[in-house]
């Protein structure tokens, strides 16, 4: 492998990566802010199937908590199922 | 110019020649092969093309529609894609038998009748098999040797399914079968094997991370799509595969979160996208299948792709544990870009393929009223951006610095995984000029819309914030070098176990049943063994008196029975 | 065995005779009582006395296997030749009627040589049953 | 001369292989005319079966008078569509060991015993011939003893010392078996006065209620049942098979059980007729449950067996179970199963054995140990054998598939769902142990006797896969098989209800 020093990165500075960090923050806040103007038919019409979708925020809370729930869940299914990487290990195995 | 040339058949000759040819004249030969079969499949007549007569049946081996002429043009595209990303290896078994895969997979989407399907998904197994194998570590024939007593398996279940229904309709055509027969139940059960249902699904996550980074690539396109298809056509509309398909589409997630080896995440995020077809296939409405067999299509573009981007990873590394990656932009910036393409596609952000498919699936879920269903659905496909969208490229090319700065793949990798993100993305942008005009169901359906493109871009955009933030403040799951027991645990560790144990009673309880006391039910292999073993009482040399006893008695008997 | 004067005497008396009324049996079998079976029995075993009496080494010399075994061979195939011989004769197999101009000498003639065959045949067999016998105990 | 001979085919069937054997013994000198003699008597054996078989499905059932002795009286040869078929399988896996047996029996056996080895099989040939040819129950003892004497002889013909007590021990059960037939038979004489089985067939009616029949029967029964290895009667059958020399286990395995199957079939249907045997006696009943057993336990102990020839020795049992199955299912289509396992089952151990002897001829063993690894060592062998064994295990395109597809079916359309799964988890079964011989012979690394191994040489494999592409011919093109197979079974269901 090559080992001849990296150049530095613009991802390896972490206050570059908290910039991009806030910018989609921002980002995300001015997508869920679309929901507002489709509240009030600016631009565009917002056909529903149902209520829930018609919430405001209501696809952007789902991701989020979707995600916060999937994740939390999964940690507690680690306790469950997790087992050292040599379970299943028989002798003579490549690594 | 109209042929009627099996479709299987350029690449059942395509794996002769590259059994016996090498070097450059095998490349070609190879990807020639999916060239000239697609172009004889272009002309190719609609209909019923060649009959032949077996035991009183009319098999229809070869039979043109438009749901087989999708899944023909997605094999040959896939077939190709892959062999380009295979090209450069020198195994010529892995060449062979990946022809040979790709003309069964072939065989399967254009066999007309049960018994020439069943002949094809026999050859499905045996020769994807070899992709595992072709790994050559212990491991690996071990996965093998497992994955394939499960897919014989499902294809035992599969015949006898087949003998059921064919004995109470008597009929062999590969049509609508539908649930009403045992029969029916039994086939389903055969394709859901293949296609990952819920507690069968541990081959796929037990095997294809085995396999070597070439024939992942294959494995990932042609067996569960062939069940896919399958289930399109025999399937269609059967209700109970709106749930599993739901199911599907919700645990594997989970696992995935938490999974390390970063090509058995993928094994999982093919499981939930299956979900989302076998639910597409279950609604049964034109839409919905229409979704799913275009969702098939996708998934072999950007899982491959996926699959293809982790192959490059493995082979120049030889790792794909999340834990030991990280930090390979740097070095492998093209491979890098074109998996967050796939990722994209996968986690079905607007303008990238897997959007213009799976909205069909959700949209469908809602006019058919499965708020529940559409619920779930809506949680996986938040999922899959974490597991597939995010964490892959994330761990792999990022994350944190692993210090390995290895080379971009061979260029016949890249040119593969570039024209599946070309793909990917075309589609993504023009569905109605390319993908959609292949569906075989007649159903109206446009994804751009404004609601539809700014509700996906808030639910995955927040999904996104959600994981970041949580990595940000160190919520996330750290990349643990483990493992995750499956399904497969079972039979892995409980019946070994299990037998060990039973081992351990049977010397004293085979004493006690001399004694006359009751047998534990457990030790059945072991006293079979007793039994039957080389010594045992039904196949140790007798002395020619015992023989002869046991002719008395059977004569006796007979005698007894016949004067009663 | 050498020194049983009375016993050699007698066996070299007997043992014609035997043979004799072996073949009277044989050739007056399709007559009367009798045939190929029971001859070719009576046959070997005047050889069988006479191996008794005086060894097997000097009988072998007589009656040598090799010989025995070529006309086991050819009492079948006497046997199944007759009935050949009727087959392209234009009659069944084994229908005597055909082999001669008339159907009663067919008969004889058929039944003559079938018996034959037997007789040669189970002569030949009994006494190499009696060889393989006899010479493995002599070899241990 | 060939049209005077025309109409005396049954006769000459029987005759050729009789007269040859002798002559080997004459011609002992020379070996290599006495290999000739009998590989010509064999397909001159194979010409007539085909040419009887052909005048049978043209013109119906051929009754040939021995010595011109009208038939209740004299012995009469009586040829129809089920002994037509099974002498074509008998003559045809002749046809095709003979030629295999030239290099392997110079191999195998002692130069000066080998015009006897090939006596014996052409005496073991003419007695299968004669008892399925013969319309006579006495003559189907003689001619069983003739067969059954000859075959003790072939397998003590063996290397392994094993194969004289195996041998004896044969010769001591197959005796019992005899016995028990000239008992059975005796007793069908006593009450009918006749030795004919037609003649039988019209008199056995009149006397169903009587004992001395039933128990005729039972003996009849058990010793053919010994004959054709019916479980728990096979146990003389693994060593036999095991130890004799290559084509004299390849012989036998695949046409012995096959007639002794057609001596059962014909004693039951035609003689004592279905209605006695299925409806007065249980005999569909008992015939299904030891068929089950034989099936299980044989399929079982061929898992666990380490010996590759005692392995496909109870393979056999367990697949005389599915013949047995069909038969005692007592319906056409579960006849016309047995009837078409009895020639895919020729076919395939054929194939099987004629296989395990290419691997022997080089290693001089067949256990699995000393296998390991020899498949990729000799792959045109070791590929025949796994064909051959696809081919028992049932899967489509194979012979095994067309007769297993059909007891399926007969046994679903008695809606006997139990037995249908019991089949195909005999598939699995035999999956099993095909496979514990793929995997150490294909996947294992070569034992000492595999590293020193090289192909075998044509005259053992051309034959051998002459019989694998038959397996897959018979697999794609039903037409014949099925065909006559299904005739078979309608000529003998003819009683039936």
């Amino acid at each position: 492998m090559n080992q001849t020093p990296d150049k530095k990165r613009y991802l390896d500075d972490p206050e570059n990566v908290t910039r991009l960090w806030r910018r989609f923050v921002l980002a995300c806040a001015l997508v869920a802010a679309i929901d507002l103007l489709g509240l009030l038919e600016v631009v565009y019409h917002r056909h529903i199937a149902f209520f829930a979708e018609g919430l405001p925020g209501f696809y952007a809370a789902w991701g989020f908590i979707a995600i916060a729930a999937l994740i939390f869940l999964a940690k507690q299914l680690r306790r469950l199922v997790m087992r050292p990487e040599d379970y299943y290990r028989e002798p003579g195995d490549a690594d | 110019m109209p042929t009627e040339l099996p479709p299987f058949l350029p690449f059942l000759i395509g794996a002769l020649l590259t059994a016996v040819t090498r070097g450059r004249l095998r490349s070609a030969v190879m990807l020639a092969t999916p060239v000239v079969g697609g172009i004889c499949l272009l002309g190719i007549d609609s209909g019923a093309l060649h009959q032949v007569q077996l035991l009183g049946y009319t098999l229809t081996p070869v039979r043109v529609d438009e749901l087989s002429m999708l899944f023909g043009y997605l094999f040959h595209l896939g077939a190709f894609i892959a062999i380009l990303y295979a090209v450069h290896i020198k195994d010529t078994l892995q060449h062979v038998v990946a022809m040979i895969y790709a003309a069964s997979a072939l065989g399967a989407v254009f066999a007309g009748d049960l018994i020439s399907f069943f002949l094809s998904w026999e050859l499905l197994t045996v020769s994807s098999v070899f992709l595992v194998w072709a790994r050559r570590t212990p491991q690996a024939i071990r996965a093998g040797f497992r994955y394939l007593i499960l897919q014989i398996g499902s294809g035992v279940t599969l015949l006898a399914g087949i003998l059921i229904h064919v004995h109470a309709t008597g009929d062999i055509s590969m049509g609508h079968i539908g649930l009403d027969t045992p029969g029916g139940w039994l086939i389903m059960l055969a394709l859901g094997l293949k296609c990952g249902f819920p507690m069968l699904h541990m081959w796929l996550t037990d095997a294809y991370p085995e396999s070597t980074p070439t024939g992942a690539v294959f494995l990932c396109m042609f067996t569960t799509k062939c069940a896919i298809y399958a289930l399109t056509r025999s399937f269609a509309g059967a209700d109970p595969l709106i749930y599993i398909g739901t199911a599907m589409t919700f645990f594997p997630i989970f696992f995935a979160v938490i999974e390390n080896d970063l090509r058995r995440v993928l094994a999982y995020s093919m499981i939930n996208q299956l979900g989302f077809m076998v639910c597409g296939i279950g609604l049964g409405t034109a839409l919905a299948l229409n979704g799913a067999v275009s969702h098939a299509f996708n998934d072999v573009l950007f899982k491959g792709l996926l699959f293809m981007a982790m192959g490059a990873v493995l082979t120049m590394t030889g790792r794909t544990r999340a834990s030991d990656l990280g930090g390979l932009y740097k070095s492998m910036p093209q491979t890098a870009t074109l998996c967050i393409i796939g990722a994209a596609s996968i986690s079905a952000i607007p303008l990238f393929c897997g959007f213009v498919s799976k909205s069909m699936i959700m949209q469908s879920a809602l006019n058919e009223g499965h708020m529940v269903v559409w619920f779930f659905l809506l949680f996986a496909s938040v999922g899959v951006l974490e597991h597939a969208g995010i964490k892959i490229p994330f761990f792999a090319f990022f994350a944190h610095d692993s210090g390995l700065r290895p080379p971009e793949p061979p260029t016949n990798m890249r040119l593969a995984m570039l024209i599946a993100a070309v793909l990917c993305v075309v589609i993504g942008t023009a569905p109605a000029t390319t993908l959609y005009p292949l569906l075989p169901f007649a159903a109206e359906y446009h994804p751009y819309d404004a609601t539809h493109v700014i509700t996906q871009l808030q639910l995955l955009m927040f999904g996104g914030l959600a994981v970041f933030w949580m990595m940000r403040t160190g919520r996330y799951p750290t990349e643990e070098r483990a493992i995750n027991i499956d399904v497969d645990w079972l039979y892995r560790r409980i019946l070994p176990s299990g037998i060990s144990s039973a081992e351990n009673v049977l010397e004293p309880a085979w004493s006690s049943l001399k004694r006359g006391a009751a047998r534990p039910l457990n030790g059945l292999i072991a006293l079979l063994f007793r039994y039957h073993g080389p010594q045992g009482t039904l196949a140790r040399t007798w002395p020619i008196g015992s023989m002869v006893i046991w002719v008395t008695v059977l004569l006796a008997v007979f005698v007894v029975v016949y004067y009663l | 065995m050498l020194h049983h004067t009375v016993l050699r005497v007698v066996a070299k008396l007997l043992v014609p005779v035997i043979l004799l009324f072996a073949f009277y049996v044989q050739f007056h079998g399709d007559y009367s009582p009798g045939g190929g079976f029971q001859a070719g029995v009576i046959f070997a075993a005047g050889i069988i006395l006479y191996a008794l009496i005086f060894g097997l080494d000097d009988t072998m010399q007589a009656v040598p296997p090799g010989v025995l075994k070529i006309l086991s061979a050819s009492g079948v195939l006497l046997y199944a030749g007759v009935g050949i011989e009727t087959l392209l004769l234009g009659g069944n197999y084994l229908d005597y009627d055909f082999l001669a101009h008339e159907p009663t000498h067919g008969q004889h003639l058929g039944i003559f040589l079938v018996e034959l065959g037997v007789g040669v045949t189970v002569a030949s067999t009994m006494l190499l049953l009696y060889y393989a016998f006899a010479g493995r105990e002599q070899g241990q | 001369m060939l049209s005077v001979l025309a109409n005396d085919l049954p006769a000459l069937q029987v005759v050729v292989p009789l007269v040859s054997a002798p002559l080997c013994l004459i011609l002992a000198r020379w070996p290599r005319i006495v290999w000739l003699l009998c590989l010509a008597a064999s397909w001159t054996s194979l010409a007539i079966a085909i040419e009887l078989l052909d005048q049978v499905l043209s013109g119906g059932t051929i009754s040939y008078a021995m010595g011109g002795w009208a038939a209740p009286w004299g012995i009469e040869y009586r040829i129809d569509a089920v002994n037509a078929y099974v002498i074509l399988i008998v003559t045809g896996i002749a046809s095709v060991v003979m030629p295999y047996a030239n290099q392997s029996v110079a191999k195998e056996i002692p130069a000066d015993r080998v015009p006897l080895f090939y006596a014996l099989l052409m005496l073991c040939l003419t007695g299968l011939l004669g008892m399925t040819i013969t319309g006579d129950a006495f003559n189907v003892f003689v001619f069983l003893e003739i067969s059954s004497l000859s075959m003790y002889g072939l397998i003590s013909m063996g290397r392994d010392r094993r194969a004289l007590t195996s041998a004896f021990q044969y010769l001591v059960m197959g005796t019992i078996g005899g016995t028990f037939i000239l008992v059975g038979i005796g007793f069908l004489y006593v009450v009918t006065g006749t030795l004919n089985m037609a003649d039988l067939a019209m008199r056995l009616p009149e006397v169903t209620q009587l004992r001395t029949l039933h128990t005729g029967f039972a003996f009849l029964v058990v010793g053919i049942g010994l004959k054709l290895a019916m479980f728990p009667l096979h146990l003389w059958l693994p060593n036999a098979y095991a130890y004799a020399p290559s084509t004299a286990t390849a012989f036998i395995a695949a046409t012995a059980t096959k007639v002794a199957v057609y001596a059962l079939l014909r004693f039951v249907f035609t003689v004592i007729g279905p209605v006695i045997a299925y409806q007065d006696l249980p005999f569909g009943e008992i015939a299904k449950v030891l068929a089950v057993l034989g099936l299980v336990t044989g399929s079982f102990v061929a898992i666990f067996q380490e010996n590759v020839k005692r392995m496909l020795a109870y393979s056999s049992v367990a697949q005389i179970g599915y013949i047995l199955l069909g038969i005692g299912l007592a319906t056409v289509m579960g006849l016309t199963a047995s009837m078409l396992h009895l020639f895919n089952h020729a076919l395939i151990k054929g194939a099987l054995f004629m296989a395990v002897g290419c691997l022997f001829y080089r290693t001089r063993s067949v256990r699995l140990d000393d296998l390991r690894g020899i498949g990729r060592k000799m792959p045109w062998s070791f590929g025949a054998f796994v064909i051959a064994g696809l081919s028992l295990i049932g899967v489509p395109l194979t012979a095994g598939f067309v007769s297993k597809w059909y007891l399926v079916q007969a046994s679903l359309e008695v809606g006997q769902w139990p037995l249908a799964v019991l089949v195909l988890g005999g598939s699995l079964l035999a999956i099993i142990y095909i496979w514990r011989v793929v995997e150490i012979a294909w996947f294992g690394s070569p034992s000492t006797r595999a590293a020193e191994a090289t192909e075998a040489p044509l005259g053992l494999l051309i034959p051998t896969w002459i019989l694998v592409l038959a397996n897959l011919y018979f697999g794609t093109h039903t037409g014949l098989t099925v065909g006559v197979a299904n005739l078979a079974a309608r000529t003998l269901a003819e009683g039936l209800r």
